[in-house]
Formats: structure tokens, C-alpha cells, sequence
């Protein structure tokens, strides 16, 4: 049983690493940007590159077993925006001919750092070769990466970094940052550069919310948009809204609205249209499908989205490649679509406004998530 | 040998001294409910003075519109506590209702006073299980509720896959967003569950049972109440009582979202009964402390919202300002009078 | 082996209908049989007195009766209609009303509503709503119907406010307004002084006169001898005598009940030089006082009075278990001022308080815990306490006060009262205390186990214990009691040395408050 | 008179009929802890089969590690019910107790050793403040710790402002990480626990008097026990074991996370005692009980990870699988025990 460990997965690795034909090798086009100061939306993410290297990993790995690869894809709370991910992930497994047995995928229901830590544990137990996993915590996580990555398994950072553990050399997914950063953007742009913000979070600890919420105040540094209301609704929709409403009655200055959970874009539409305050502005996160009527009817004026799809298709490909072809091979196809901080692998981020409303959806069918 | 030789004690505590002449004031210092009563007039008037907004129309509407929640909820959940027993179903099964009617009326088409009505009656069988349970098999209601709390919450969870249900049919909406001049109609619903529970409970047979039961379930059941009967009356109110909250909810809410059956309210519902004076051993409280005590909580946590305090201190203020409430309440039962035990 | 007693028939009762009948009607606990009463008929008119010791199986075929306890075999028969085991609603339906010897009452109700606990107002057409006034017109009428002067308890006021006796005839009016045809009345008068227990016996004979049959259980032998038609006699749950009265003498009916005879003797005569062991210099407290008494050592002080009139609060005080206002106790000379009960145990008092099941016994735990829980710490070396040294202690104490148990594993509240009662003296005696405090002491126990804890009381007392015993039995205070203190709303009316001590002086203090003119020496009892 | 005359019941043959009679399993099946402990061993046997990691060394060690954690909690919190008290601030305390003890440690240089006792120190305080509101002022264990459990969320939030504290003492992380053969050591702390705690409860005259207090206050207030300080006991001893868990706690995760304080352990706690017998009218229940009551939501809870059951139906599974779990022991008591009524 020790076969699973550091040293069999080295050996084959250097075996595997010179079988990779050349013509596996891809490289990638250039990431649209999306700035300026009117509000615009994107809906491209970085789907063209990703294909590529999905493409280019399936080469490197035709011919090989993947019958002992056995991968988990962790993600931070069960809900409508990890769906999309859930079935990417199954979708490269299935791509892959990975069976279902060895593709576990877990969202702890309540999402908090203890069910996920435990599952974590678990899954060890189980002889799992590598994991993505969005952590609720990354500092908390350091220790158990630490430990993981010397026994020889695989972890890829998804949705948000694991800055300063084992596992930073590689993230899949989009910085928190920089979505709120476009959150803050499209804030801006909606509010034409003045009015008061208040912020509604689902957790005032875990890393993706602190991180965007930063962002978006990076964003709306310099200009006369002040947050100055920020609510946690600990995970709650109804809370959310009764929040949302709160602030309306309490808060006249408050002309936006910065919703950064999934649930609580939803709820602040709906307490505009409570308050009857439709001048409000609101920017939201994810893609809930109330989220997205809403903004084809021009209650929400842009959502930030991210690909969460991407997330578990390019991770169970990037998981079996680690495990079968090791990890000097497997970042030699990597390297060539890493940003320019060498670690981040973009799954891209998205706005979507009234505009661009219908390409986001038929992308969305097209992935069969929608 | 006369009768008379049985005259009541000299000096029976309380009560006699009462009678002896004290003021209108000491006598109603000395209700039980005074105290939180004079809690939430403090609390508001307070809050009203250091907040502007606060006693403003639309945040009255928004205070109204969650007391019509959790106040709901909390007139149920007596009704359980009174028996001697405990339901922490009623968030879960709150959430859950609200993604059943969802589920039924988007999902199936099933007409919405149907999907309503549905969902009701599915909620009643689930307050009839917890009844037969109880009676029954003598399950404790702590494990048997919680149970059912936990199968809500999951169930939320995987009818809708964890993805909101949208299109919800008006109906909904409309009982949440509409108003009775500037009373939204939650609130008056929440006026109307009130009362019909302080009449049902004050003012009824069947009420007076339940709190025989709760008080004495050996004297009840030998007095030929139906001791199980009333039991699983009260959790069927209760049951039914989340039912309706739950349709209150995504009403509002505008979708049916499965994080509501996780949110908590159990234990808000219970703590606004116990602040309001109804004891966890059964058999004691009314109404009208049940309401003012969710009345305070809400008066509480809308205040603090509304003086902006940094959230990460809103938890601690919360918390802090609870406390003092309740202790003023129990400085006043010390002094003045007998209160609860 | 065990030899069958025939019982002995009284004349039956002829031409008249018969109300209860019962054939072979059994129960049995664990492995003890605690009911077997082959044949029993009860008939119109008649009162049927009720004897045996603790544990007979008396409540147990009152229970069977009520539907409160199943029976496992057996018909019983009421006005010719079966009655299903174990259902309190067709006892209730049939016309049995059972006046519990545990007030099964809700605490939380008015007296009104207790009194109609499950029922409707007669008269009232209101079918869901209570009809509050036409409850509490009813309420009062039931009250005044066994005989209570208007008021005298008022129904607005919580249950759990009044004390003991008040419960009791609440009870009592609660069996009563149910119109029965069989009424149970089980020790109704154990807990009532002289006045109530009068009314309680006047009700039973009325509702014989009515045509109704009653069955009277009772350990004061002299009222149930006074109110009966005829007299069954229970031991180990068998009847073994059924006797007329002219043929239930005492000596008789106690021969029956235990098997022998049993006589008690009066106390020993102490001295009064004995030390002062505790005084009591204006001691007030809620509706008490202020009171000034003193008892020695190896003196028995009985206090007497009416209901209310402050003899469990002059106990409870003195006990640490009632906070005072005022005035001051010494115990052997040395300040004694509890702020808590744990206090007076420190100080070495004990106290048996009035109501069993809310102030002594954890009902559902073993006898072992409830016996131990006054010894728990000196019982313990270092702190701990192991499960043999409980057990041990535990049956020490019971044997001491002859509990009838099974075990001492088995829940106190599976005993009969009256064991339980003397479980809670074993308790009391096991902490040797200096000064033992006793509220309505005898409640529910039968005159042989009487005799034995009178015994107990003076051989603590002989050890130069002092004891001052609460109690609405004037037999019993003029019985065991050196000198009586008659207490009238909160303040001692009179003390009465033992040969001053007479009923008519007790209830004249009692009743009016004013002490009966006694040669000046003696007025204040031996105090100073 | 004689003292024969009081002639012993014949019952005796009581006793001699229980040794003759029923047979060893029978008497088992009778005690009220059998059921929890039989479920916990169906459960175990069910899953190992079902899921052939469960049974693994890994896998039970993490269970260990869980166990210590919740099984801990449901300790102390027994302590408070078995005084018929109920102490909703668990879950709350063990969060800010890791929050402190970092805070102490790492942000103002305490030596860790230091940091520790100080911070069980003030979960001491914290106890012995409950224990005073609940017998000074009779305020309603519910409230009180519900107004602590607030409170310590709250805190834990503004002192760390949302962001873990890292860099912990190597003291935590060695508790939590290192094994005795193949034991965690946590595991191995629970299991001493629950010793210390049998031996409390049923070995010392303290502890007898918490079941006494319990079991009927006024009672035990009568017989001289100190009701108070017993009352309080409870209340530390619940709180102090509530601080040393969320050391545990932090030393697993490796930092000091304040989401912890909001988990729920509260809950868990309570049930786990509830499952194991304990009544939360006080007075009844035993650490056996408790302790397999803990035991047995802990295989539940992993054994169902271990069978990778969907997520979306993980909880709906816990939820149910208590429940048969539970309905299996109340029908055991109905047909042989006697249990607890
Ligand atoms: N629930 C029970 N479980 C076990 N034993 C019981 C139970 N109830 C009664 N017993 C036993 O049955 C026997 C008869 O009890 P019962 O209450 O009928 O006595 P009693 O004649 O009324 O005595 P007392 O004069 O003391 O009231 C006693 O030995 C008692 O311990
Ligand atoms: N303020 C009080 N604090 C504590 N206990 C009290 C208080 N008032 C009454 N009690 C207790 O309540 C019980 C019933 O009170 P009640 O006035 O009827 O009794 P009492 O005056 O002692 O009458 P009795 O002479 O019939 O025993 C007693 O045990 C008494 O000690
Ligand atoms: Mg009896
Ligand atoms: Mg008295």
C-alpha cells in the first residue's frame, strides 16, 4: 500500500515526462481585458485557452492508464453557484474515462471550516491521489497541505489562492481580488462616480468574501463612492433581505448596493422593489437564475461572474495529468497559460449587464449548466 | 366548627399584599410580563432618540415585516413549550415549506392556493408525526424535532440542488409587499396569529388543556384530558404556524431560496418565548409576553442596524443589549414581583 | 410458606343495589404480587373503611378502580356495566371519582380550573370556550358544597400558592362535584387539622346517605371506625377481614393489619433542667411572627394551629429555608442566623417538610439517593462517595425506619406514601441531628409504622435531641409533645405545658388567638 | 410494643426473583444506555461494511480527533442539564476560547502555556457568571447563555476582525496532530474526560448532589445542599470544557478561525446528551450514555461522508439515520426497558 506514495509517482513521471509528444504542447491567445469607465460587460472568461490546455493535457495522457487516479474536487458551501462546477468536474471525469467511484465531489451543506475539514480528512482516509479545493480558510488549511503534499498528493488551489501554503505553485480560478476589483468597476460606472455603498456579505471570515470586498474598495478608491454600511447575513437569504431593507429605511444617502454572496443579489433586487427605491443601483456576484432575470430586467445593473465550470473540467484534467504524468510535466504544459505571476491558471471573470444578458445565458446552455 | 376557620394564610405573600391597596403601578410592575413589556417601550424609545431613522414609516414596515417572521414562529413554538416539550423543527420546516410551495407551483404547476394548501397539509402530517412520536414511543421532542430539522434542511437543499427557485407566482409577493394603510400585511397577520393564540390558548377548552398538560401531565391525563391529543394539537400549530412563515419568507424574498431553512430561527423563536416568560419546564407563559418578547428581540437587532454599528461589533452590542433587557427584567421580578420562578 | 387468611364477612348488606363489583382482581409489580383480591362487592349506601399498612395495596385498588393503574386480570363490574383496565376516562365516565392520595393538581391553574380540570361547567352551553364566570361559580360551588365557607379558598388564585391542606380539599371538591357513584376518598384526611378532617367525614357520610358508595381509607383508625358501614382490612395486597363495626375495635383492626399487637408508649418525661438548646427571640419572616420560643434539649415542642396560621413557615425559618426579617435564634447559646438550609444542616437540624413529593423525594430515583442525600458528604471520604457505600447506607437507614421496598434500587416514587414517608425520617435520623424540625411528620403513615417513628423520635430525643414537630393531629401532638405551642396568624397564641395541654385549650388558642386563662406560672409553657 | 410487629414486607421475594430470573441480555436490553449503545454498534458495522475505508486507521482517527471535539462539549453541557439548566453558549465559548488564546499568544506575545491558563481562566469567569445570574436573579439558563453564546460570536469576529490568526504556538497543533500508537491525542483527552466526568458525577458527593439539584431543587435545597454552588459548578465545569475545545480546535485547524464560534457545536452537544439519555428536565442521565450518544452522531456524521453520499443529500441522510437510529432505542424501551420515563 505504500505503492500510492511520493517516490512511485516520481519515477513515472520522469518515464512519462519524455513520452509527451511535442505536438501536445499548446499555447495561448490573448486574455480580453474589459476596462473603461462606462459599464460594460464580458462574458468570454478565458474559455478559448482553457479548452487548449485541456486539449493538450488529454494528448499528454492518451495512451496511459488512469485507473489509479483518484481525485476529489472540495469546494466551500453547497449552492447554486458550485452546480456549474459540479458538473464540470464530473463532465472531465467522465471526458477523462475517470469512473465516479474515484471522482468524489463534496460541498459541505452549512459551509463552514469544520465540515470541510473533516471531509478533508476523510478523504485521505480513503487514498485519494490529489484534490481541488476551495478552501473557506486557506491559512487554516496550511498545516493539512503541508502534510498532504509530502505524502505525494496532489492539491490545486480552486476559486480562491493557498498564498504561503504547499499548494501555492498552482491556482485554478479567479482572484477574489480582481472580481471584486470588476465589482467595484461596474459600481462605479453605475453610479456615475458619487453616492454611498453598503455591502452585504454572506461571512465576515471566509477569504473569498474579505478578498472581494477589498477589491471592490480598491476600485472605488479616489472617487466620491464611500462604503459605509457593511451587513453580514451569515449565509441567510432572509436575512439578507431584511438587512437589505433595513439599510434602505435607515441609510437614504445609500444609492448602491454590493451584493457579494450569490443568494444575496436576489434579495437586495427584491428589497428595492420593497422599498421602492429603483434608483438604487446594485451590483451583485454569481449567476443565481433570479440574479440573472433581474438583470435582464434592469433591477441589477451588473453581476461579477466567474466559471466555476472551468474549475472542476480543467482541475480533473490538471489532477489526472499531476498523478499520471507527475508534476514536471504536467506544469511544462501548463506554464505556457499562466498569468504573468506564474501560479495563477484564469478561469476568467465575467460581468454581465442588461446588454450582454442573452450571450452569457447560451453560454451557459451550451455547458449544459445553465 | 365553622368553615371560616379557613381563612386564607395572614399574609400570602404576594397576592394578599397586593389586594391590600398597593397602586395600579406596583400591581402591574409585579405581572410577569411587565418587564419585557417595559423593555421594548425602553429599548424603542431609546433607539428612537440616538437613530432618526429608526421610528421612521419604512423601517417600522421592515420591523413589522420580520416580526411577522420570527413572531410567527415564536407563538408556535409555545405552544410546544407549553406542553413540556420542544420544537426545533421550525426553522428547517419553515424553509422547507417555503421550497415546497416553490417546488410544487413552479416546478410541478400545481396551482398556488393548492401548492398552499399542499404544503400546509404536508406540514400538519409532520407536526402529527412529532405528536405520535412523543406520545407514543415517548421519543424525547429535543431528538425527535431535531431530526426532522435536519431531514428540512437537507431536503431544501436537494429538491432545489441548491439553486433558488424563481417564479414565484404572485400570490406570494403580493402578501408580503402590500400594506393596510403604512401596516404591511405580514404584520397584521402576525397581529391575527397573536390573537387567535392568546384566544385559543386563554379563552378555550383545548387551551387551558395544553397547559395542564404542560403543568401537570400525570393531573391531566388522570382528569381525562386527552393528554396525546393535545400534545400533537400543539405541535400540528406549530408545524403548520412554520408552514405559513415559510410562505412569508420567500413572499418577501421573492424567491425560494434553501439557505432560509438553515438560518436559525428556531432558536430566536424559542428565545423570544423564554425572554417573554414561558418556561422551558411547560405549562407557563401567555401570549402576550411570547409577542413582546419577540417584539424586544426585534426592536433589539433593528436597532443596532440602524445605528450602523460596525458589524463586527453588531453580534457583541446584540448580545450585550439582550442581556441588559434581562436582567432589568430580573431585577424588577426580585424587587417587585413574584414573575416567573 | 404463607397461610391463606379466610376472610371474615360482615353481614351483607341486603336489598341494597351494588355499585362496584370486583372478582379476582390482581396486579402486580416486578415480581411482587401488591393486589389479589379475590371477591369484593361494594353497595349503595354504604361507607367501606379501608385499612392496612403502608404498601397493603390500598392505593392500588383505588387505582384499579379509577382506571389509574392497569390491572392485570380480574372484572370489575360498576352498576352491572364492565370497566376496561386501565382507563381513567371510563372509571371517570362510569361515576368512579378517586380523591388521590397524591393531589395530582396543576400548579400553574387557578383553583377554578383544577376543580374542572377535563370538564365543562354544568349549566354552561358554551362548548369550546370557557365560560370563566360560570367556572367560577361552579368552582365555588363545589368548594361550598363539601362544606367550605365561601372564599375560604379563593378560585381565582394558582394552585401552587396554597399550601398543602387547601390542596387537598380541593381534591377533595374535585372528586366530590363529579356527582360519583363510587367515591374514593384515599387518606383525605391525613394532611387536615381537626376542623377540615370533620367536613371531609360529613362529606362521606352524606354521600352514602345519597346512595352513592364510598370507600374511606384512612390510617387515623378512631375517623375511619366513626364513618364506616364496615371495614375491609388489606395486608400484602389480600383482604383479610372484612368486619362490622361493632366488631372493629382498634386493637382488632391493628391485630389484622400487621398480625399483632402493637401499643405505643408516651414519651419519657424530661428535665427541665436540660440546657437550652434553641431560643428564638422575636423572630420574624413573612406572614410570621414575631415569635419568641425556646426548646431543650431531649424536649419534644409540638406546635399546633390552624391552617395557614404559620406553623411550616415557623419551620421553614427556623430551618434557613424561609428568609428572615427580624429577631434572632440561638442554637446552644451560639448566634444562629441561616441565610439557607444547608445552614441549619451545618448546625445540625433536620427537617421533614410537609409535602413529600415536592419538597423531599426525587420521585424517579432510586431509593439509595433519596435516602443518602442528607449524608452524602459525611459518607464520603475525600469527596468520593462509591456506589457500595451508597448502597450500604442506604439500607441501614431504611432498616432502620422499615421502608417496604423490593430494593433500594427500585424509584422512591414507586413506594406507597406512606413507606416513602418513612424513608424521608430515615433520611432525617441518619444526619443525627441536634434538632429535628418536623412538619405534619405522620402524614399517610399507618399506626404501626406511627408507633415506630414515635418510637424513633424518642429514642433520638433520649440522646438529648430536641424536636419540634408541626402537625394538624391533635392526637398526636397531645400524644408524643412535652409542651405545645399554638400558633394563631403567624405568632404563638399560647404555649400549653404537657398537663395543660387539652383539646378544648388548644383549639380555643387556635381559633381566637387568645391564650385560656392558666395559673400565671405555667401561661408562657417552661420557657424561661 | 415490639419493632417485630412492623414485620418486613414479604416483597423480598422480589429480590430474590430478579437474581433467578431474567437473563443477562434481557437485563442489558432493560438499561436505559443499551439502545444508544447497541446503535452505535449497528452503525459501526453497517458503514464498516458499506464503506471499506471507514473502518480504516485514517478514517478513525479523524473520528478520534471529532469525537474529542464534540464529544468534549456534550460533557460539560450534560453537567448543566443534569442540574436541569440547559448552556446554549458551548459552541460560542470554544470559539472565542481559540480566538483568545491565540489573540494572548500570538498578537500580544504571552508564552502559550500562559495564554492557556488565562484563557480558561476567564471560560471560568464566564461559568461562574452564569452560574450566579441563574441563582441570584433566576434568570432562565436559556437566556442567559443564549445573551454569552451572542456575545462570544461577536467578540470572536471584532477581535480577530474577520481574519484567522496564524502562526500558533506549537503547543496547539502538537495536541491535535500527534498520536499515541495510532490514537490521536485528542482522543485520548476525550477519553479521559469522560472518565473524570463519570467519576464526578457518580463518584463524588458533589456529584450525586448535581443529580440531586436536578432531580428535584427544592428538595435538595431542603436536605442542606448547597444548590447554588452546585448549580455553578455545573456551569464552569460546562464552560471550562467548552475553552479547552476550542483549543482543540485551533490546534487541529492551525490557525484560530472565528467562524468557529458560529458552527453550532451547541447543538450537537445537547443532542449528543438528549441521544444518550440525558433528560433536559435534569436530574436523569449518565456518561456512559453521553459519551455513546456523542459516539454515535459522530459515526453517523462520518459514515455517511464515508459512503460519499451526495452532498445535497448528506444532511437529509444524517437526518434520517438519527432518527431510525433513535426510533430503534425508544422501541427497545417500550418492549423491554424501563428507560427513563
Ligand atoms: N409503580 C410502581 N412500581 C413498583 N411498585 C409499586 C408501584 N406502585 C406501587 N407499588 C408497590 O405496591 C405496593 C402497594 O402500594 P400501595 O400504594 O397500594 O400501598 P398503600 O396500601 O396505599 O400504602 P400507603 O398506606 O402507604 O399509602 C407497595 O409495596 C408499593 O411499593
Ligand atoms: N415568603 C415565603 N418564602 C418561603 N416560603 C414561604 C413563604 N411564604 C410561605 N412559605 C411556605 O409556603 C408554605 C405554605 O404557606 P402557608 O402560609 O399556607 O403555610 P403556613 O402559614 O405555614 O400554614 P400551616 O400552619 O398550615 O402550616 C409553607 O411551607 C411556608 O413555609
Ligand atoms: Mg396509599
Ligand atoms: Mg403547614
Amino acid at each position: 500500500s505504500k505503492s500510492g506514495g511520493g517516490s512511485s509517482t516520481d519515477t513515472s513521471a520522469a518515464g512519462a515526462t519524455a513520452s509527451i509528444a511535442a505536438s501536445c504542447f499548446a499555447s495561448p491567445s490573448p486574455l480580453p481585458s474589459a476596462t473603461g469607465d462606462a459599464l460594460q460587460g464580458s462574458v468570454t472568461f478565458n474559455d478559448a485557452n482553457l479548452t487548449a490546455l485541456d486539449n493538450a493535457l488529454a494528448c499528454a495522457l492518451k495512451g496511459h492508464s488512469l485507473s489509479n487516479v483518484n481525485v476529489a474536487m472540495v469546494v466551500n458551501v453547497a449552492a447554486d453557484y458550485w452546480n456549474a462546477g459540479k458538473t464540470g468536474f464530473q463532465a472531465g471525469c467522465t471526458a477523462l474515462g475517470i469512473s465516479s467511484s474515484n471522482c468524489t465531489y463534496f460541498a459541505p451543506p452549512d459551509g463552514t471550516l469544520t465540515e470541510q475539514d473533516t471531509e478533508l480528512e476523510t478523504l485521505r482516509g480513503k487514498g485519494i491521489t490529489g484534490y481541488s479545493i476551495s478552501a473557506i480558510d486557506p491559512a487554516s488549511a496550511k498545516n493539512a497541505i503541508a502534510t498532504d503534499v509530502a505524502n505525494g498528493l496532489f492539491v490545486l488551489a480552486i476559486d480562491s489562492p493557498l498564498p504561503g501554503t504547499d499548494a501555492a505553485g498552482l491556482y485554478l480560478g479567479t482572484p477574489n481580488t480582481e472580481a471584486g476589483y470588476q465589482a467595484g468597476l461596474a459600481m462605479k460606472a453605475a453610479l456615475n462616480g458619487t453616492g454611498d455603498v453598503a455591502v452585504l456579505v454572506g461571512s465576515l471570515t471566509a477569504a473569498n468574501a474579505t478578498e472581494r470586498i477589498a477589491g471592490f474598495k480598491q476600485a472605488l478608491a479616489g472617487t466620491n463612492i464611500k462604503v459605509t454600511v457593511t451587513e453580514n447575513d451569515n449565509l441567510s437569504a432572509a436575512t439578507a433581505q431584511s438587512d437589505a431593507e433595513t439599510i434602505l429605511a435607515n441609510n437614504p444617502d445609500v444609492k448602491g448596493l454590493y451584493g457579494v454572496y450569490s443568494y444575496d443579489g436576489p434579495a437586495l433586487a427584491k428589497a428595492v422593489t420593497t422599498a421602492k427605491k429603483t434608483d438604487v443601483k446594485i451590483v451583485c456576484d454569481d449567476s443565481d437564475p433570479a440574479t440573472l432575470s433581474a438583470v435582464q430586467s434592469g433591477v441589477i445593473s451588473a453581476t461579477v461572474v466567474q466559471m466555476p465550470y472551468y474549475q472542476g473540467y480543467t482541475g480533473a484534467y490538471i489532477m489526472a495529468a499531476m498523478k499520471v504524468l507527475g508534476k514536471t510535466a504536467t506544469m511544462q504544459l501548463i506554464q505556457p497559460f499562466l498569468e504573468t505571476d506564474g501560479s495563477t491558471l484564469s478561469s476568467g471573470v465575467g460581468v454581465v449587464t442588461q446588454a450582454d444578458y442573452s450571450a452569457y445565458t447560451s453560454l451557459e446552455s451550451q455547458l449544459g449548466i445553465g | 366548627m365553622s368553615a371560616s376557620t379557613l381563612s386564607p394564610a395572614p399574609a400570602p405573600t404576594g397576592a394578599a399584599a397586593a389586594s391590600r391597596g398597593p397602586s395600579l403601578l406596583r400591581r402591574l410592575a409585579a405581572t410577569p410580563e411587565a418587564g419585557v413589556i417595559l423593555a421594548c417601550v425602553v429599548a424603542f424609545i431609546v433607539f428612537a432618540v440616538a437613530a432618526p431613522t429608526y421610528s421612521s414609516t419604512p423601517n417600522m414596515q421592515v420591523m413589522g415585516r420580520d416580526l411577522a417572521q420570527f413572531g410567527i414562529l415564536a407563538i408556535g413554538e409555545s405552544f410546544v413549550i407549553l406542553t413540556g416539550g420542544i420544537d426545533l423543527s421550525v426553522g428547517g420546516l419553515a424553509g422547507l415549506s417555503g421550497i415546497l410551495v416553490g417546488w410544487f407551483s413552479v416546478t410541478h404547476g400545481i396551482p398556488a392556493p393548492l401548492a398552499i394548501l399542499l404544503t400546509l397539509l404536508i406540514c400538519a402530517g409532520i407536526g402529527y408525526w412529532h405528536g405520535s412520536m412523543v406520545n407514543r414511543l415517548n421519543v424525547p421532542p429535543f431528538v425527535i424535532t431535531l431530526v426532522t430539522f435536519t431531514i428540512c434542511k437537507g431536503l431544501a437543499l436537494s429538491i432545489t440542488g441548491g439553486t433558488p427557485i424563481t417564479n414565484l407566482s404572485n400570490i406570494f409577493g403580493d402578501l408580503s409587499l402590500y400594506y393596510v394603510g403604512p401596516v404591511p400585511i405580514p404584520a397584521i397577520i402576525f397581529v391575527g396569529v397573536a390573537v387567535a393564540a392568546w384566544f385559543a390558548l386563554e379563552r378555550t377548552y383545548i387551551g387551558r388543556q395544553i397547559y395542564a398538560v404542560g403543568g401537570n401531565l400525570e393531573a391531566a391525563r388522570l382528569a381525562g384530558i386527552p393528554v396525546a391529543r393535545r400534545r400533537t394539537t400543539a405541535y400540528v400549530t406549530s408545524s403548520v404556524l412554520s408552514g405559513v412563515v415559510g410562505m412569508l419568507i420567500i413572499g418577501r424574498l421573492g424567491v425560494a431560496d434553501p439557505s432560509i431553512a438553515g438560518t436559525g430561527y428556531e432558536l430566536t423563536a424559542i428565545a423570544a418565548a423564554v425572554v417573554g416568560g414561558v418556561s422551558l419546564f411547560g405549562g407557563e407563559g401567555r401570549i402576550v409576553g411570547i409577542a413582546a418578547g419577540a417584539i424586544l428581540l426585534e426592536l433589539i437587532s433593528q436597532g443596532l442596524l440602524s445605528l450602523n454599528v460596525n458589524t463586527y461589533y453588531l453580534t457583541v452590542a446584540q448580545g450585550v443589549v439582550l442581556g441588559v433587557a434581562i436582567l432589568a427584567d430580573r431585577l424588577r421580578a426580585k424587587f417587585f414581583g413574584t414573575g416567573r420562578s | 410458606m404463607i397461610v391463606e387468611p379466610t376472610p371474615q364477612k360482615s353481614a351483607p348488606a341486603l336489598g341494597r343495589a351494588v355499585i362496584a363489583r370486583l372478582r379476582g382482581v390482581h396486579k402486580t409489580y416486578g415480581p411482587v404480587r401488591v393486589l389479589d383480591l379475590p371477591e369484593l362487592d361494594l353497595y349503595a349506601g354504604e361507607v367501606v373503611g379501608v385499612v392496612g399498612e403502608n404498601g397493603a395495596g390500598k392505593s392500588t385498588l383505588m387505582g384499579t378502580l379509577a382506571g389509574s393503574v392497569r390491572r392485570e386480570g380480574g372484572e370489575i363490574e360498576i352498576e352491572g356495566h364492565a370497566l376496561p383496565p386501565g382507563s381513567t376516562a371510563e372509571s371517570a365516565r362510569l361515576g368512579v371519582a378517586l380523591v388521590s392520595q397524591e393531589f395530582p393538581l396543576v400548579g400553574q391553574l387557578s383553583v377554578a380550573e383544577n376543580l374542572l380540570l377535563g370538564r365543562r361547567p354544568t349549566g354552561s352551553r358554551r362548548r369550546v370556550l370557557v365560560d370563566g364566570p360560570a367556572q367560577r361559580r361552579a368552582a365555588e360551588a363545589m368548594l361550598t358544597a363539601i362544606g367550605l365557607a365561601p372564599g375560604a379558598i379563593p378560585v381565582r388564585r394558582q394552585v401552587r400558592s396554597l399550601p398543602v391542606p387547601a390542596r387537598q380539599l380541593i381534591e377533595i371538591a374535585k372528586g366530590w362535584g363529579r356527582a360519583p357513584r363510587l367515591l374514593i376518598l384515599d387518606e383525605p384526611t391525613s394532611s387536615l387539622g381537626p376542623v377540615e378532617a370533620r367536613l371531609v367525614l360529613d362529606l362521606a357520610r352524606r354521600a352514602a346517605d345519597q346512595g352513592s358508595s364510598v370507600l374511606f381509607i384512612g390510617h387515623r383508625l378512631d375517623e375511619v371506625r366513626e364513618v364506616s358501614d364496615r371495614i375491609v382490612v388489606l395486608r400484602n395486597g389480600r383482604l383479610v377481614a372484612d368486619l362490622a363495626p361493632d366488631e372493629a375495635t382498634e386493637e382488632r383492626l391493628i391485630r389484622e393489619m400487621v398480625g399483632a399487637e402493637v401499643a405505643h408508649s408516651a414519651p419519657k418525661t424530661f428535665s427541665t433542667a436540660n440546657p437550652v438548646l434553641l431560643s428564638i427571640e422575636g423572630l420574624t419572616a413573612e406572614g410570621l411572627g414575631p415569635v419568641d420560643l425556646t426548646v431543650r434539649e431531649g424536649e419534644i415542642l409540638g406546635i399546633a394551629g390552624l391552617m395557614g396560621s404559620g406553623r411550616s413557615r415557623l419551620i421553614h425559618t427556623v430551618a434557613g429555608a424561609q428568609p428572615s426579617t427580624g429577631g434572632s435564634m440561638h442554637l446552644s447559646g451560639k448566634a444562629y442566623a441561616p441565610r439557607r438550609p444547608g445552614d441549619g444542616t451545618d448546625a445540625g437540624i433536620a427537617m421533614i417538610p410537609e409535602d413529600r413529593k415536592l419538597q423531599s423525594l426525587v420521585l424517579f430515583a432510586p431509593i439509595k439517593e433519596n435516602v443518602t442525600l442528607g449524608i452524602l458528604r459525611r459518607i464520603s471520604s475525600r469527596g468520593v462517595v462509591g456506589p457500595r457505600k451508597v448502597r450500604g447506607e442506604a439500607k441501614a437507614i431504611t432498616a432502620n425506619v422499615k421502608v417496604r421496598m423490593q430494593s433500594v434500587d427500585q424509584p422512591i416514587g414507586s413506594l406507597s406514601g406512606g413507606n416513602q414517608q418513612r424513608a424521608i425520617f430515615g433520611r432525617a435520623f441518619s444526619t443525627s441531628p441536634r434538632l429535628l424540625l418536623l412538619d405534619e411528620p405522620t402524614r399517610g403513615v399507618d399506626v404501626g409504622a406511627k408507633a415506630e417513628i414515635y418510637e424513633l423520635i424518642d429514642r433520638t430525643v433520649a440522646q438529648g435531641t430536641a424536636v419540634v414537630a408541626a402537625s394538624s393531629e391533635l392526637e398526636e401532638l397531645l400524644w408524643i409533645c412535652h409542651r405545645i405551642a399554638v400558633m394563631h396568624r403567624g405568632r404563638v397564641a399560647a404555649v400549653f405545658d404537657r398537663a395543660d395541654a387539652t383539646k378544648e385549650n388548644i383549639m380555643t388558642a387556635a381559633a381566637t388567638g387568645a391564650a385560656p386563662i392558666l395559673p400565671a406560672s405555667r401561661a408562657n409553657g417552661s420557657t424561661s
